[in-house]
């Protein structure tokens, strides 16, 4: 009757792959070489793609515009266990997880250069970018539970950030998806920064994982440099949920190696050193030794992907650049139907610009 | 053919488009096993299922992100939110997301939900639970906006709003839940989104009102015998009908407007500047607005002299006539 | 490296009193009679305040009513743990714990009737009701950080339900308390329904306890209906609160026996067969019987203090009824200067007024 | 005497405010380490420690809510929300509490504090950083709304707002936050709550703007030099100065009111409805509106032609007068 301890929890931390190209044995995933192969070209395409986009910015040429650097294995390990069918909800700074998905990379360049004409969700239930933090979580529930409701036996993944844990929608979303048991992984990239305030100061739990415990489902924290141990951990969550065992929140413990964005400027907020010390963990560059051991990369498959992936990405540019967007999709798009007011005000609209050009 | 107050009218579009369409669900708090707190969504547990009709946990920006969620699947999400005072907490998600799938994905996507909440004042309840919040949903682009004054008009706006592919917020009279019967015919029949209607034809003054206060425009007109009133109830506040309001106040040159949200910033403001830009000519008075005070709607001892009434409105029809 | 159990978290669970009138003999708090006293006349008070409540919405004479029925112990045993000088924050079912703060009664009853005029937070840090669910979770640990920069030596003590506990503003609340140490309690009153849903579908965890642990502090489940252990719990909480140990999440694991409010129907969610079982463990009951053994309860004591009481309750009726609300405080009170806009108004609204009364 | 951008000039009104009066502290997200993502707290930390200076958490309704706590216990919280498109989750802690705690309490306690928020487009921004939300504001009861448009009056406005003893929500158009400098004093000056200005005076048309697009109505102005035109910056939408405003029109008979907020339910309609109200016979030509449309604000590509311009404003100067 008196004091007494009656719940023990517990949160359990996975990684795989050492950064001497070694995986544990047991736990390392039975991925063919392909899919290696795969996966790697992915993050490399991934951090051209992001590079590119950093030059067009500070030339004027794109909006401001958030680099994942440091993320790639976090994005690409979850991204390529996910099914197409699956959903896919994003923050803003998935660009590895878009690519991965298959979203044309000219598409994700001409919604960074300003126009909402690229966001077609396509292939497949890829959503548009979240740009409120944490408002997206709820749409993944929403997907997975309607998912569950239609008898689909798919799920939903949805991306935010470590900063995001703290926002009344994480929190509701968190709580139905475990109220409803729905299809549903989280995937927390916890990159130790919500633009200048850092994880320690962000929220005083000890890890992100532990917050899955408030709704009654697992967390687990990986080792977000880790393709192998995202991809691992996704994959056992995706599985879970779709036989009927509820969410799972993932936080992929990594670091954001650039800027916030590049309107942001990190040296007003942390050191070098910190920065120096995760640069040497790069992701892109641990799982490269894996795969040279296992003989599946070597110095001309690199110099070949790098050409390779260059010239898609500019081929991607010149495409996106030469793409201008229609004045009249600003008023045709709010209703399914253009309201009486609507058409007033685009007619008008016209008529200035028509009389500009004249 | 029935006589059925606004409330059963409401559960019956329920039941029948909930039987017909399959994708259509109920979520929100209390709106299964306890049908509601005002019992519009009696019934429909038991009939449909606990997939069908949802008890939600106690979350309103929940209940909307994940309705959106559902729609951008393909269900027809119907929300409930238990009153209009906690619907603040709905217009991140409704004004950040629900109403720009459409547009943001150029079409590919969109977002067919209604979100529904009993809505305004003059059933002596708690605070929070008497408020007029129109404005922040009309003021949405991308979202519609309805509130029926009837239980005919109830049940034929509700099937039009789940039927529309954009997303509604449809506000219920609370007033009106059970403050009269009419005919409501059972299966078929909508009103159409955006078109108001013609309660009165006259010829002195044109009055526009909506929601409960309808009923009150139709009081004040006993006290006015002697003026021809067009009343018109506009039923759809966004999009607005301006034809119906301009068609009758050129007719008219006189216009009042009566609404229970607060003055400043209610559509009432929005309706005369339409007025203004569209029949300036036409008008023979300044246009009145008889409206709540720009103050938090008091607790009900001093509800009754908040809200307009027969009297307020039959002064202004007066001095407007007379101007 | 590989899989591992990082992180180690608990819930405790305190009952001091059982239904014999024993209590544990290492943790009953050393109260003298006359608080023990305090603490049962307060209790029996909050009964009969609470039916009168009832019985004057049923005759039309009040509002919608929510009832605090066999919530005593969790309301008395947490708020005589407060010094007067600490923050309170009602939600809206906490008539006791307004009782034992000193509230006039009928200040309480003239609020129910109808008129904010009674909202004056008397006599001192007393916060108005919160009628929207949880948003009061936030204004407390903004006190409790203000009394942290002002250098005062009080903590906030906030009240909320089960239900409470998914709203996004209780996230961000126990979060900044977390991120800040802010001298808060959370007293969540788990009556085990929200309107009608039941504890286990407002969330997946077992505890609510256990949320505190998202945000990196203690949560400790109470019996709800023990005010020894609700008071002990809630003392223990608000020394390490102001001895800058942070806030604590107290879970009092209690019952609503009557219904949500007036315009409640319980039977359409619950059986009578489960109030029945609760009604057993009637809280002022169980400490009743405590009181007896000590020598500190026995009829005729009872007796009188349901006489006075009555006469208490009776006398604030009576005042409460006389009262009518001022209209000019609709429009005096919305900014501290009436703007011009809003003279107007009330000048118009008086002219109304006046012409009625001719 | 300097001269200083806007930017500097309220960063100037904080520094100067939090050394007079220790019981103002900042709150918000980066606006310590990071001096904020427009540098607009840039200093405060170093200088007011960080008891008083805030990094907190990602939460907007957090925030919101954290400051009423606080001003509620004698502090005088300026809280800062990145970006107006993030304000949407602060309308439920404002609207619910911080704009009634004087009007429930019957003046025994108020809720003085500031909500600080960049506004509106013009600087090419990411979707949701471009918005103009005053509408949702203005219509709260117990809440002000303050706009500045010139560095000068954007430290004379908040060191008012600061000190009022209301929750007020102060916008700063980040299109001008850079945009141009001119002499800001230091130290003592405070320009009022709820008083317009009158920036040229002239006979043939008030012209009546806020924010960003008072310099746009200045460009237009350029245009229609043989036009004489009154202009007015509101500066405070709420209280409004009807004054200033029915003054003018009385003068000119004529307006042409220049938002960039959306047009349905924009605070243009409102002025008109005051204008009819008040002014209706001295009204020589329709009041009219050059607002953005009723759709989301787009991104960048499309966002020069979405928002009022010069061109545009001086056509409907044109037509107003020539009306
Ligand atoms: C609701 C909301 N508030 C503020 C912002 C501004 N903002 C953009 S990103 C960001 C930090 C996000 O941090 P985190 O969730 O950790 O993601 P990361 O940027 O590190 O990927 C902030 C504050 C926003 N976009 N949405
Ligand atoms: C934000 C909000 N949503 C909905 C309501 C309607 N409502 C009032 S009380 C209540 C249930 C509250 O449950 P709980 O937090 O467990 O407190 P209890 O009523 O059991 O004391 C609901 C849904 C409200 N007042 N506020
Ligand atoms: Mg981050
Ligand atoms: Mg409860």
């Amino acid at each position: 009757m008196p004091r007494k301890k009656i719940l023990d929890l517990s949160v359990d931390w996975l990684s795989i792959l050492d950064y001497e190209g070694n995986a544990d044995k047991i736990l390392e995933p039975a991925l063919d070489n392909e899919t290696l192969e795969k996966f790697y070209r992915t993050m490399v395409i991934t951090r051209l793609f992001d590079d590119k986009a950093l030059k067009l910015q500070r030339q004027g040429r794109m909006l401001t515009f958030g680099s994942c650097l440091g993320q790639e294995a976090s994005q690409i390990g979850s991204a390529f266990a996910m099914k197409s069918d699956d959903w896919f909800f994003p923050a803003f700074r998935e660009h590895g997880v878009q690519i991965a998905r298959g979203i044309p990379m000219k598409l994700l360049y001409i919604y960074w250069m300003g126009s909402e004409d690229a966001n077609l969700m396509l292939p497949h239930r890829n959503f548009t970018v979240a740009i409120p933090v944490s408002t997206q979580v709820l749409h993944a529930v929403g997907a997975a539970l309607a998912a569950k409701i239609q008898k689909q036996n798919i799920a939903s993944v949805v991306y935010f950030g470590d900063g995001a844990t703290s926002e009344g929608d994480f929190h509701e979303g968190m709580n139905f998806a475990g109220v409803f048991k729905t299809p549903t992984v989280f995937v927390c990239q916890n990159n130790q920064y919500a633009i200048s305030l850092p994880r320690e100061k962000q929220t005083a739990s000890k890890t992100l994982a532990q917050k899955a415990l408030a709704y009654g489902f697992e967390g687990i924290q990986v080792d977000g440099n880790d393709v192998l141990a995202v991809y691992s951990a996704t994959e056992a969550a995706l599985l879970k949920a779709k036989s009927g065992g509820g969410p799972t929140l993932i936080e992929c413990f990594t670091y954001r190696l650039g800027a916030h964005t590049t309107s942001d400027d990190p040296t007003r907020y942390r050191k070098k050193e910190e920065e120096e010390e995760w640069r040497k963990k790069d992701p892109i560059k641990r799982f490269r030794t894996y795969l040279e051991k296992k003989g599946i990369w070597n110095q001309s498959y690199e110099d070949k992907l790098l050409k390779e992936a260059s010239e898609e990405i500019e081929k991607a540019v010149e495409e996106a650049e030469a793409y201008s967007p229609v004045v009249e999709n600003m008023f045709k798009y709010v209703y399914a139907e253009i309201t009486p007011d609507l058409k007033e005000q685009m007619d008008e609209l016209l008529g200035f610009i028509a009389k500009r050009k004249r | 053919m029935a006589k059925l107050n606004m409330v059963q009218a409401i559960n019956l579009a329920l039941q029948e488009e909930m039987q017909k369409d399959p994708a259509v669900v109920v979520l929100g708090e209390d709106v299964g096993v306890d049908g509601g707190v005002f019992r519009v969504t009696e019934g429909l547990l038991d009939r449909f299922g606990s997939e069908r009709v949802i008890d939600t946990p106690l979350a309103e920006s929940g209940i909307t992100g994940t309705a959106i969620g559902m729609a951008v699947s393909g269900l027809k999400p119907v929300a409930e939110i238990q009153f209009e005072g906690f619907s603040y907490m709905t217009i991140d998600q409704l004004a950040a997301h629900a109403s720009r799938i459409r547009y943001r994905t150029r079409g590919r996507y969109h977002c067919p939900m209604v979100i529904r909440a009993p809505y305004g004042g003059g059933v002596k309840a708690l605070e929070h639970h008497s408020e007029a919040v129109a404005t922040f949903f009309i003021h949405i682009p991308g979202l519609k906006v309805v509130i029926p004054s009837s239980p005919y008009d109830a049940k034929g706006l509700l099937l039009s709003s789940i039927r529309d592919p954009d997303p509604v917020f449809y506000f219920e009279p609370k007033k009106l839940y059970r403050a009269f019967r009419e005919e409501v015919p059972e299966g078929e029949y909508t009103v159409p989104l955006g078109e108001g209607k013609k309660l009165t034809e006259g010829n002195n003054v044109t009055v526009i009102s909506w929601g409960a206060m309808v009923r009150v425009c139709e009081e004040a007109l006993e006290k006015v015998k002697d003026i021809s009133v067009e009343l018109i109830d506009l039923r759809t506040l966004s999009p607005l009908d301006e034809k119906i309001i301009m068609n009758s106040v050129r007719k008219t040159g006189r216009c009042v407007i009566v609404h229970e949200e607060p003055k400043t910033l209610g559509f009432g403001g929005e309706i005369i500047a339409r007025i203004n830009e569209k029949a300036f000519l036409y008008l023979e008075a300044p246009v009145k607005r008889v409206t709540g005070y720009d103050i938090p709607v008091p607790l009900p001892k001093l509800e009754d002299i908040y809200l307009p009434d027969a009297e307020k409105v039959a002064q202004a029809i007066k001095e407007t006539v007379h101007f």
